[in-house]
C-alpha cells in the first residue's frame, strides 16, 4: 500500500480546507458569486476525494447511509419549513418578513440564509449518495450489509481502476 | 468591426444539434445520455447570451456601477439556467442509473441487443 | 472585434470541436473526459458573458459531479461502444429540421448584446437591480402601505450584492424549493435503483 | 388561516408529507395510510379551492403570490374555473389510486423499497399538481421535470416483475427529455421578446406585438412563430399525442399496476391542461388558431391518434397494453375538441379529461386486482374469469362501455359534446373519426369480454378468488363515477362550461 501513501497525506491534508471553502461558498452566497448549490458541491467533492483516497467502507464510516439519507430529505424540509413557518407566522408561503416582522429587510436576508443551508445541505448529501452508489458496484461484495470485506479498504479504488484500463472486461457484476 | 448580432445564437443552436443527433442515431445508451446532456447545455448557453449586455459587468453591486440597469448583464437568465443545469444534472443521474440498471438486468445497454433480448422473450 | 469578442469566438470555436468529439470518438472514457473539458470550456464562456454564478455551477456541477457520475457509470457499464454505420440519415434529418426551424426563430431576434432588447429593459430585470421590488398586501394586513412607511428604507433596499442569489432564492425562491425538490428525487432514484440491488437480491 | 392560502396548500402538503415519508422505513404500514390520508386532505382543499374559484364573477381567478412579491417580479400561483377543474380531477383520482393501491404496492414492490416508492409517488403528485396550479412559465418547466422524474422512477420501479421496465423508463427518459427541453426552448424564445416570466404579463406583450403585427410591423414575429412550433412540439410529447406518443405503450404496461392507474387518469390530463393553457391564454386564440394552423395541425393529429390507437389496440394480447393503446386514442378525442375550437367543441375535449380519467384509472385499478389474483394482465389470465372474479369483470365490461361511449355513461355525454362540436364547425373527417374510433373501440373492448365470459377458464381446478376489497371498493368508485356523471352529467357540464368561459375570447 506504499504507493497509496502519497495520495493519502495530500488527501488528508487537502480535505478539510475543501469543507471550509465549501462552507464559505455556502455562508456567503448572497456577496459573492456562489450560493447553496455551488456550495454543496463543494463540500461534497471534499467527501468524495477523502472516499476515492480511503475506499468506500471508510467513507461509509464517516457518513454511514442512514445518515447520508436523512439529510437528504432533511435539507428541502428545512427550505419548505422556512416557507410554512412563514405561513403559519400568517403571512403568506415564502414571505421570509415573518423571521423578523420588525425590519423586513433583515427578516429577508435571515430567511436567504436560512434557504441556502438546507440546500447546502441537500445537494451536498445527494452528490455523496451518487458517488456511495456508483461506486457500489466496484467492491466485490460477499454479502454483509455496507461493509466491503475484511481486504484493505483501498481494494474499492483499486478495482475501480483496474475495471476502467481500456480493453478490460467489464468488473464480474453480480446479476 | 462586430461579428454581426446573431453567432451566439448560432453555436448555441449548433451545440444543441450536435447534441441532438447521437441521441437519435446512437444506440448506447451512454452516448444517447451524453447526447441529452450536450443539447441542454446548448440551450443553457442560448438562455445566458440572451442576457448579455455588451459594456455591463456580472450582476453584483459595486460603487462605480451604482444601480443603473446598463451597466449589469440581465440576471434573470442566470437565475433561471442555474435550476437548469441543476435539472439537467439530475436527469442525468436517474438516466445512468437507470442505464446501469439495465446492464445489470440485460448485460448490455446497446439498444439493437436490449431489443433482440426482449424479442427472445416474446417467444 | 473587441477582446471580449475574440476570446468568445476561440472559445466557442475550441467547445464545438469538443462537442464534436464527445459524439465521435467510440471509447466511452474518452467521451466522458471530453465532455468534463466540454463542461470547463462551458464555464470559461460563461464567465466570459459575465455570468459568473452559473459558470461557478457549471464548473462544480456541470464537469464535477456529472464526470464522477459518468465514470461511475462506466465502471458498470464497460467502456467500448460497437461499432456503427457512420451517419445515420433519418436522424441527421431531423436534427437539421429542428437547426432549420431554431434559426429560423433567430433572424428577428435582438441582437446579441444588445442593451435595448426586451429582456434586457423590462421592468423585471430593471426592479432586481434596483431591488426595490415592493411586496403586494396579504389578506392577513401585512406589507400594506401603512407598514410599508414604518420601516422606510428597510423594504430589502440593497441588502444583497449579489442580484443573482436574491433573485434565484428570494424573489423567486418558490423556483429553488422545486429545484431542490428535483435533485432530492435524483438522490432517491440513484438509492432505489442502485443500491438496493444487494438486498433486493 | 386556511382560506386565503388555500392554492398554496394544495401543494405544499404533499411536497412537505412526500418529505417525511421518505424517513418511514421501519413502519412500513404507516406510510401508505399517512399518503392515503395526505390524498384525501389534497382532494378537499381541492374541492374548497373549485368551490371558492365557482363563486367568482365569470373569468374571475384566485391570485396567490408567492412570498407576497408583486406578481411580474415573483412567482404567482392562478386558479381560475379551468384549472381548478383539473386541480379537482387529479387530486381526486390520486387519492382514489392510492386508498385502493396497497395491497398491489405491496405485492409489486419489495418491502424495503416500499417507503420511498411512496415518497415519489408523493412528489410525483405535487408535480402534477403544480403543473396545474402555478401561473409562472419557468415554474411549469421546473415542476413538469418534477412530474417527469418522478414518473421516469415510478415506472423503472416495476423492474422487479419485468425488466422491460427499465428499457420502458429508459425511453421515456430520452423522449421526456427532448420534450421538456422542446418546452424550455420555446419559454426561452417568449422570455426573449417579452422580458417577463409571468404567464399573463408574457400574454399582455405578446397581445402588444400581434396588434403591432397587424399593422405590417412584424418585429420578433418569426421568434414567436418558432417558439409556439417547440413548445406545441414539446407539449405533443408530454401528452403522447399520436406522432410522438411511442413511449406511452411501453410505460404503462411494464409500470406498477397502481402507477399505471395514476399516470393512465392524471399525466395526460395535466399535459392537455397546459396545452388549453398555453394556447388560449399566453399565445392567445386569435394568433394560435387563426395566424398559425394549430387548429389543422391539432385536428390531423387527433384523427389519426383515434383511428391508429384503437387500431394497434384491437391487435394485443396484453391489456394493460391494450388500454395503453386506447389512452392515445381518448388523447386524440381531447385533441379533436382542442383542434375545433369552438365552445361545444371545447367543452367536450375539457369535460373528456374527466370522463377519461374516471373510466380508465377505473379500468387500470381493475387490472391491478386481476394483476394481484392472476399475477399477470394478458388475455390467458383473464380467461373465464367472468364467473371467478365478478366484481372486477363487471368494473371492467363497464369501464369498457364507458371508453365506447355507450349511452348511460359519461363517455357518452363527452363524445356527445364532440359531435355536435364537429358538426357546428362542419369537419365532417373529425365526426366520422369519432363514430369510427367508438366502432373500434367496440372491436377492441369486446374482445375482451368475449375472452372473460364466453371462455372456459384456462385451468378450472384453480381456486381464484374475487379481488381483495380495497382494490374493488377503489375501481368501483371510479367505475361508478363514471356511470354517475353519464347519468347525471349536469356538474361536469357546468364546470366544463365555466372552464371554457375562463379560457376567454375564442377564434
Amino acid at each position: 500500500m506504499r504507493e497509496q501513501s502519497i495520495l493519502r497525506v495530500a488527501a488528508k491534508m487537502m480535505t478539510p480546507f475543501i469543507l471550509v471553502f465549501g462552507l464559505y461558498v455556502v455562508f456567503h452566497g448572497d456577496i459573492s458569486p456562489g450560493g447553496g448549490f455551488q456550495g454543496g458541491v463543494i463540500i461534497a467533492s471534499g467527501f468524495i476525494l477523502y472516499g476515492l483516497v480511503y475506499g468506500g467502507a471508510d467513507m461509509r464510516r464517516v457518513i454511514p447511509r442512514w445518515l447520508s439519507d436523512a439529510l437528504l430529505a432533511l435539507g428541502v424540509l428545512l427550505y419548505a419549513g422556512t416557507g410554512t413557518f412563514c405561513l403559519l407566522a400568517g403571512y403568506r408561503f415564502l414571505d421570509y418578513t415573518a423571521l423578523r416582522p420588525s425590519s423586513p429587510g433583515t427578516g429577508e436576508v435571515i430567511g436567504m440564509t436560512l434557504v441556502e443551508y438546507g440546500v447546502g445541505f441537500t445537494v451536498a448529501m445527494v452528490m455523496v449518495t451518487i458517488y456511495n452508489e456508483i461506486s457500489e458496484g466496484t467492491v466485490p461484495e460477499d454479502g454483509g450489509d455496507g461493509s466491503a470485506t475484511a481486504e484493505a479498504p483501498s481494494s474499492g479504488a483499486a478495482a475501480g481502476r483496474d475495471a476502467i484500463r481500456p480493453g478490460t472486461a467489464a468488473p464480474p457484476s453480480a446479476a | 468591426m462586430s461579428l454581426g448580432g446573431h453567432y451566439n445564437y448560432w453555436i448555441a443552436i449548433l451545440l444543441m444539434m450536435i447534441g441532438l443527433y447521437p441521441v437519435i442515431a446512437k444506440p448506447n445508451l451512454i452516448k444517447k445520455i451524453l447526447g441529452l446532456s450536450l443539447f441542454q447545455t446548448g440551450i443553457f448557453l442560448f438562455y445566458i447570451s440572451v442576457g448579455k449586455v455588451f459594456g455591463g459587468t456580472a450582476p453584483i453591486y459595486f460603487e462605480p456601477a451604482g444601480r443603473d440597469p446598463a451597466m449589469y448583464t440581465n440576471s434573470i437568465p442566470t437565475a433561471l439556467i442555474l435550476t437548469g443545469i441543476v435539472v439537467s444534472v439530475s436527469t442525468t443521474a436517474v438516466a445512468l442509473a437507470i442505464a446501469v440498471s439495465i446492464k445489470r438486468a440485460y448485460g448490455t445497454v446497446e439498444m439493437y441487443d436490449i431489443e433482440n433480448a426482449d424479442r427472445d422473450d416474446q417467444e | 472585434m473587441s477582446d471580449f469578442e475574440l476570446i468568445n469566438v476561440i472559445l466557442l470555436f475550441m467547445i464545438t470541436l469538443v462537442a464534436l468529439a464527445v459524439v465521435a470518438v467510440r471509447n466511452l472514457l474518452a467521451a466522458g473526459m471530453l465532455m468534463s473539458i466540454y463542461s470547463f470550456l462551458m464555464a470559461l464562456i460563461w464567465t466570459n458573458i459575465d455570468s459568473i454564478d452559473v459558470a461557478f455551477t457549471e464548473a462544480a456541477v456541470g464537469a464535477g459531479i456529472s464526470t464522477v457520475l459518468f465514470i461511475g457509470a462506466l465502471v458498470h457499464v464497460g467502456t467500448e461502444e460497437k461499432p456503427l454505420r457512420p451517419i445515420h440519415w433519418p436522424a441527421l434529418l431531423v436534427t437539421a429540421a429542428t437547426a432549420v426551424a431554431l434559426l429560423y426563430g433567430t433572424v428577428g431576434m435582438p441582437r446579441f448584446g444588445d442593451v435595448t432588447s426586451p429582456a434586457n429593459t423590462s421592468a423585471v430585470a430593471a426592479a432586481y437591480i434596483e431591488q426595490n421590488v415592493e411586496k403586494s398586501p396579504d389578506p392577513a394586513g401585512h406589507h400594506t402601505e401603512a407598514a410599508a412607511e414604518s420601516h422606510e428604507g428597510d423594504y430589502f433596499h440593497g441588502h444583497v450584492p449579489n442580484f443573482v442569489t436574491a433573485v434565484i432564492v428570494s424573489y423567486r425562491g418558490y423556483d429553488t424549493m422545486y429545484e431542490t425538490t428535483v435533485i432530492f428525487i435524483a438522490g432517491l432514484s440513484m438509492v432505489l435503483f442502485l443500491r438496493m440491488r444487494k438486498s433486493g437480491g | 388561516m386556511i382560506r386565503n392560502n388555500l392554492p398554496v396548500l394544495v401543494i405544499i402538503i404533499p411536497l412537505l408529507a412526500g418529505l417525511v415519508t421518505s424517513f418511514s422505513r421501519r413502519l412500513p404500514g404507516f406510510a401508505w395510510a399517512w399518503v392515503t390520508a395526505v390524498t384525501w386532505v389534497v382532494f378537499a382543499i381541492a374541492v374548497a379551492l373549485l368551490r371558492e374559484v365557482l363563486g367568482l364573477p365569470t373569468g374571475g381567478h384566485i391570485s396567490y403570490p408567492m412570498g407576497s412579491w408583486t406578481v411580474p417580479w415573483g412567482i404567482e400561483y392562478r386558479v381560475d374555473a379551468l384549472n381548478g377543474f383539473v386541480l379537482v380531477i387529479v387530486a381526486g383520482i390520486a387519492a382514489v389510486v392510492t386508498s385502493g393501491a396497497r395491497l398491489s404496492i405491496e405485492a409489486e414492490i419489495p418491502a424495503d423499497r416500499q417507503h420511498l416508492f411512496y415518497s415519489v409517488w408523493l412528489l410525483c403528485i405535487t408535480g402534477l399538481l403544480g403543473i396545474t396550479v402555478t401561473g409562472d412559465a419557468f415554474n411549469v418547466y421546473v415542476l413538469l421535470e418534477i412530474a417527469s422524474l418522478a414518473t421516469y422512477t415510478l415506472v423503472a420501479m416495476g423492474k422487479d416483475r419485468s425488466r422491460r421496465a427499465l428499457t420502458a423508463s429508459m425511453n421515456y427518459v430520452v423522449l421526456g427529455t427532448i420534450g421538456a427541453s422542446f418546452i424550455l426552448i420555446g419559454i426561452g424564445y417568449l422570455y426573449m421578446v417579452s422580458g417577463t416570466l409571468n404567464m399573463a404579463d408574457i400574454a399582455e406583450h405578446l397581445r402588444v406585438l400581434q396588434s403591432a403585427w397587424q399593422q405590417g410591423d412584424m418585429t420578433y414575429r418569426r421568434t414567436v412563430v418558432t417558439a409556439f412550433a417547440f413548445l406545441m412540439t414539446g407539449f405533443a410529447i408530454k401528452l403522447a399525442l399520436f406522432p410522438v406518443h411511442s413511449w406511452l405503450p411501453d410505460a404503462y404496461t411494464y409500470a406498477p399496476s397502481p402507477v399505471s392507474a395514476l399516470l393512465a387518469a392524471t399525466a395526460t390530463k395535466v399535459g392537455a391542461y397546459i396545452t388549453f393553457r398555453f394556447l388560449f391564454t399566453v399565445l392567445g386564440a386569435s394568433f394560435s388558431f387563426n395566424v398559425m394552423p394549430a387548429g389543422v395541425i391539432i385536428l390531423i393529429c387527433g384523427v389519426a391518434a383515434v383511428l391508429a390507437g384503437s387500431w394497434i389496440a384491437m391487435r394485443q394480447s396484453n391489456i394493460k397494453r391494450m388500454l395503453a393503446y386506447s389512452s392515445v386514442a381518448q388523447i386524440g378525442y381531447i385533441a379533436i375538441g382542442l383542434g375545433l375550437a369552438n365552445p361545444t367543441g371545447l367543452q367536450g375535449s375539457i369535460v373528456h379529461l374527466f370522463n377519461h380519467a374516471v373510466t380508465k384509472g377505473g379500468l387500470f385499478l381493475a387490472l391491478a386486482g386481476v394483476s394481484f389474483r392472476r399475477g399477470g394482465v394478458t388475455l390467458r389470465h383473464v380467461q373465464g374469469m367472468g364467473r371467478r372474479m365478478p366484481l372486477t369483470m363487471a368494473a371492467f365490461v363497464a369501464g369498457g362501455m364507458g371508453l365506447i361511449g355507450v349511452p348511460l355513461t359519461s363517455g357518452f355525454i363527452s363524445k356527445w359534446y364532440l359531435l355536435s362540436g364537429a358538426i357546428d364547425k362542419a369537419s365532417y373527417a373529425s365526426a366520422v373519426a369519432l363514430i369510427l374510433g367508438s366502432l373500434l373501440a367496440v372491436g377492441y373492448v369486446w374482445r375482451v369480454v368475449e375472452v372473460i365470459y364466453f371462455r372456459p377458464p384456462a385451468d378450472p381446478a384453480e381456486d381464484v378468488r374475487e379481488a381483495p376489497a380495497s382494490i374493488l371498493i377503489a375501481t368501483w368508485v371510479l367505475i361508478g363515477a363514471s356511470l354517475f356523471f353519464g347519468v347525471n352529467a349536469t356538474l361536469t357540464a357546468r364546470l366544463s362550461a365555466a372552464a371554457v368561459r375562463a379560457l376567454g375570447v375564442l377564434p
